[in-house]
């Protein structure tokens, strides 16, 4: 058998959960501000999370997905990303929404059950939040598709799970993102489940990064606990498709320290020991610990912090219970840009005779 | 004998079957160590093992195609679809192949399948979770497509659907998986797949419905009562194939009728059923078929979720109208 | 005028708009350089380019998926999938995408596409290349589901709905295709697609069809004049959102409704169309609404196509035991 | 960044069109007879082709695929397979059927629009053509699982084209296979063309092969258009899905010579210089001037062949003209195993009223 083909698959990780650091650091990540940003915005998602827990837990929220333990792949999607570009994100990295200018009240409107909340008022552009696995990988083909079309220096970024990978949609994607060279990064957060299903019953791929060589381009692994690093990758990649030069896959290795939802109670279905590792590899200690050593960084800058990030959740969530409710006609009016005739009887029983 | 609830029908008919006929295969996504997101399967892969109780990887078009091969093997393959809005991508291995194994191979192959899967809204859940797309899947020859509404339903009519020689898709309402406990006989008894069930009987007006809204009807059929109207209930039961001898004796008697049914109206299930009297039995109405159904919209996210969702009142309200009808 | 057959006509559409709009694209399988299986798409790429008349890998998620982005971003969306019967795999993003975007973010993003498919069966085809599964689609809140059945139709309702500002579903009569040729100007005029064709006058009968079944059904009602019976025939046209003004007037006008479809009877459009005018047009009723259809079974391969596609004789037997019933 | 993973694609071929031979033979192709019976059958299968293309382009049959230069394929499939396996096929391959038993009449049968064509005689647990791409993927996972299940060491063996490899469905079950490591030999049929659409406009991947590097096992390509090839790896493949070692996916490289179907005219999107070049690489001459150059095969013995393998496809056809049609109301009598009273009455209606 002769060979026809090679492919190698890449990791990368800068600063590991014992604050040892490999190699010389990309340019951002030597500029203190710049990582300071990005732990303050890992900081305020954290906030936004425990808030989002809290207002379910008392009734006031809908079933919501945490993002804990998964804070640096969101953020660095979020601030690797232009304003112009597009997030077609899946349901749990609700950072990338907040660090690119989404409120936090409107996310709370969304996952307590208000379809206002998907109607922000910064990027406007950007996607829902995708329920159905995995399929906003073609809509992010069909915005890659709209970039190049255009001619515009824009870039899709898809964000998936591990779950994510095994289905159809993702594979049709990333397919066609490389026939037509798109720019479009499919990051795809592995955080080792996917609800009760560990990563290894997915696929017997070794990484998932590999699942590009089936669609023809590049895909690498990065220490998806490590700011620096899913930067760092993420910018390259952004970089390239804008440049041009078509997709990339980027595997982000992280882990889902808390349920799958308010829903779910993963102590049925994996070890505490496992959790407990993998709370030393938390994202934002890592982070905190390796600016406080470097000096950029007190406790009280860090004190003052918390404060600040839980006060802007509290308020976040003060806008989101004051908020009054939609009309229930509303359901039609969002319907098509018009209401066919064909529903207005409909319309008019609901509304009940007072109402409009 | 058993108390239990509709999931625990569920559960219960999917152990019996499994305990008897080793060709009984589960699976679906966090089916196994899980148990089910609705715990539907709990407990069974710890019985019966990894290798019959199946966690697959997260691809229900996957887990239809994989159960068309399986039950072609001669297997009896019972799948699990997470929640029915997430089920389409299922559709093509069901109009495709499923429901033509059969009849393509005139009989060489076959597919006794089980494809599960909770619908309907009104649980407080996430966009997506809510669906009540039963419609589609009862417009497909070849299928059999049945929805229990009550423990003993659950219980027998799983037992049915699994025994059945032919694919059965198998919707369970959600809503009232826990809403009543009923005694249940854990014998093994199935329930045919081709009647409908009078669950309370009537002689001004005929209700019909399926689901979760059994409940919203009979809870109407009480408060009639007391108004001095006898309404008949129908559980519908087996969408395809329709037993419409039972809804047309009952409306041949009433000379009313209403249906009621969560999914959007327009080409609903509903209409097949107002279609099929109004073919049959019109000489016998006093009034015209009445259909309280959610809207034609997207059922919205759970702050407004109650308004979409027929209510006892809405029902009561058509009833009124249908009786006053002259 | 150029004279059109209805391939034609969805052809000239095509190009119409392509060149008055360049957020036009069309893409799907073999559309390109082949100009479509059925040439509905022929000479667009010489013209339009490549890049706009894109030849997709063939993976039908991929193409439905990709209209929902590049619609969101403002394009003008035209997708072809090669026959209905593998357009099943874009049920999923039409029901939880396509016809969702625009409620789900309250306006902030929409989704104007159309996907066109070639449905119906009659062409002595293979297996999966004669479906009928309209209703499947016309059931999904947020759709629109638009069928041509003559060139001028073809042309105009197509125009209508790469215009319209939401996701339509453009099924077009493949049996049809070239049956017949009618002068039509290429004048860019849309046509609305909230609206019932009345196709025939008539005073005693009302035949209600769509797609290729109008052909028959016209026949059928052109031997029933020879017989005395005048029949109105209506061409429905856009089945969501239905248009049920002009089907009530038509059976207030006539008392006597037969309905025909080629898709499988139980849970078929037809249901719809009767449901509604058995709730609102009972009193005008001269005789039980009747269905002729295709059959609750498989479509057959060809050497029975012919038996399973209603024919103008099963049409005229209906309409005359509809018109004796008394 | 560290390598964390590699992969190689390999590409075997034995006997290219000049009849050069690389390598030592397998053992098979060093006895003749197995050559000769393997041509044999490839003749056979493409008299098979002609005289089905023959009764299309007279009305006696319905649309058409033929197998046109993919003999070579189809044959090893058929004969590398044992009866006990069960063959998930696509629509164009008739020579896998033929040669594990199918007769002629009843895939004329089937093309002809007849139902009982799918209901053959021999190897009854195969799956029937698939006509909708790709979708007997997934099958074949189910099929490899039962075997599994039931400890029976039998192997699926899923055929697919180039085509079927950008669909989700084809992914989502190589990707369940190799989690399962069920016993399922996938074979894409790579003939450069679906329909008009070309190879590199399906995927950017350099080998479809490689596809199976998402999945975590190995893929390989082979000479589609050598028999000793595909059959020698097919061999390997099948011996390690039935000693337990899981699945497989070979690419093998071949060109449909002919139209995509009788329907079609390729024509209109590919040059006369691209068939021409290939015609110099049809895999029947290319086993017919090996055998003939080893002395194993004359002439004579050929063209006796030919006129047995054309009597053959006569007769098949004359026995699928003769077959009385079915009754109109079979099209109830499979739908379910007993015909629902629901449709007693359309059954009926159908049946007329001097029919049963
Ligand atoms: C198509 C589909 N099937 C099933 C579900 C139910 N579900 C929600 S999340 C989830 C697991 C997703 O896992 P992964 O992609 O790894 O993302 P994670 O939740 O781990 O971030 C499942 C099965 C769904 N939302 N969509
Ligand atoms: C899901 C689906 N989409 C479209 C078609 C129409 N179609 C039939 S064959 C074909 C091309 C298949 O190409 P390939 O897989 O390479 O197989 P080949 O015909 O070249 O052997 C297409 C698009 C189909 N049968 N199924
Ligand atoms: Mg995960
Ligand atoms: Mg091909």
């Amino acid at each position: 058998m002769r060979c026809v083909a090679q492919f190698e698959v890449g990791y990368t990780g800068y600063l590991d959960h014992e604050l040892r650091v490999s190699g010389p650091l990309p340019g951002f990540a030597r500029e203190p501000a710049q990582l300071i940003a990005a732990y303050r915005a890992m900081t305020s998602a954290r906030a936004f999370d425990r808030k989002a827990i809290n207002l379910q837990r008392t009734g006031q929220l809908g079933t919501f997905a945490s993002c804990l333990g998964e804070e640096a792949i969101a953020i660095a999607v979020g601030l690797a990303m232009r304003p112009e570009d597009v997030l077609l994100p899946m349901y749990r990295h609700h950072g990338a929404y907040l660090s690119r200018g989404v409120r936090m009240a409107e996310l709370l409107a969304y996952w307590g059950g208000d379809e206002r909340g998907m109607d922000f008022q910064s990027v406007r552009e950007d996607f829902a939040v995708a329920v159905p696995i995995a399929t906003q990988a073609t809509h992010a083909v069909g915005v890659g598709y709209a970039f190049k079309y255009r001619n515009e220096p824009r870039v899709a970024v898809c964000v998936l799970g591990d779950g994510a990978t095994s289905k159809g949609d993702f594979y049709e994607a990333i397919n066609a993102a490389g026939v037509w060279e798109l720019p479009v990064v499919f990051v795809v957060a592995n955080n080792l489940w996917a609800i009760s299903v560990p990563r290894p019953l997915q696929s017997r791929a070794q990484t998932l990064a590999q699942k590009a060589v089936a669609a023809g381009f590049e895909g690498e692994q990065v220490d998806g606990n490590d700011y620096i690093a899913v930067r760092d990758r993420l910018d390259q990649a952004l970089e390239r498709a804008r440049s041009g030069q078509g997709p990339s896959l980027i595997e982000a290795l992280t882990y889902r320290m808390g349920d799958h939802t308010t829903a779910d109670d993963s102590r049925r279905y994996r070890s505490a020991e496992e959790v407990e590792a993998w709370r030393r590899r938390d994202p934002l200690d890592r982070l905190r610990s390796y600016l406080l050593q470097s000096g950029a960084w007190t406790e009280a800058d860090d004190e003052a912090l918390q404060a600040e990030c839980q006060e802007e959740a509290d308020q976040a969530a003060q806008i989101y219970l004051e908020r009054p409710p939609q009309s229930p006609t509303s359901m039609f009016d969002y319907l098509y840009e018009r209401l066919p005739r064909a529903y207005a009887e409909q319309r008019k029983a609901l509304a009940g005779p007072s109402d409009d | 004998m058993p108390e239990m609830t509709l999931v625990g029908g569920v559960n219960a008919a999917l152990a019996y079957e499994m305990a008897a006929d080793d060709r009984v295969l589960v699976f679906g996504e966090d089916i196994g160590v899980n148990g089910g997101v609705f715990r539907a399967t709990e407990g069974l892969q710890q019985r019966f093992g990894p290798a019959r109780v199946i966690d697959t990887p997260l691809a229900e078009g996957l887990i239809a195609g994989m159960a068309v091969g399986l039950a072609a093997q001669g297997l009896r393959p019972v799948a699990e679809i997470q929640f029915m809005g997430f089920s389409y991508p299922t559709l093509d291995q069901l109009i495709s192949h499923a429901s033509r194994l059969r009849n393509r191979t005139r009989g060489r192959l076959t597919c006794p399948l089980v494809l599960r899967a909770p619908f309907g809204g009104g649980i407080h859940a996430p966009e997506h979770h809510s669906e009540s797309t039963e419609a589609l899947y009862a417009h497909i020859p070849g299928l059999r497509v049945v929805i229990p509404s009550s423990p003993a339903r659950a219980y027998g009519l799983l037992l049915g659907a699994i025994r059945d020689p032919d694919p059965v898709v198998f919707l369970e309402p959600k809503r009232i998986y826990r809403l009543t406990k009923q005694e249940v006989a854990d014998d093994g008894e199935a329930m045919p797949l081709d009647v409908c069930f009078v669950v309370r009987d009537g002689t001004d007006i005929t209700l019909v419905t399926w689901g979760a809204m059994i409940h919203e009807t009979l809870q109407a059929a009480e408060q009639l009562a007391t108004k001095g109207i006898s309404a008949e209930v129908i559980d519908v039961a087996t969408l395809r194939p329709l037993d419409i001898e039972t809804i047309l004796e009952s409306v041949a008697k009433t000379g009313r009728c209403v249906i009621i049914h969560e999914a959007p109206r327009s080409g609903g299930f509903g209409a097949e059923i107002a279609a099929v009297v109004a073919e049959h039995g019109l000489l016998n109405l006093l009034a015209p078929i009445a259909r309280v159904t959610g809207y034609d919209t997207i059922m919205p996210l759970l702050k407004l979720e109650q308004h979409y969702l027929p209510s006892v009142e809405r029902i009561m309200d058509t009833v009124y109208k249908t009786m006053e009808f002259a």
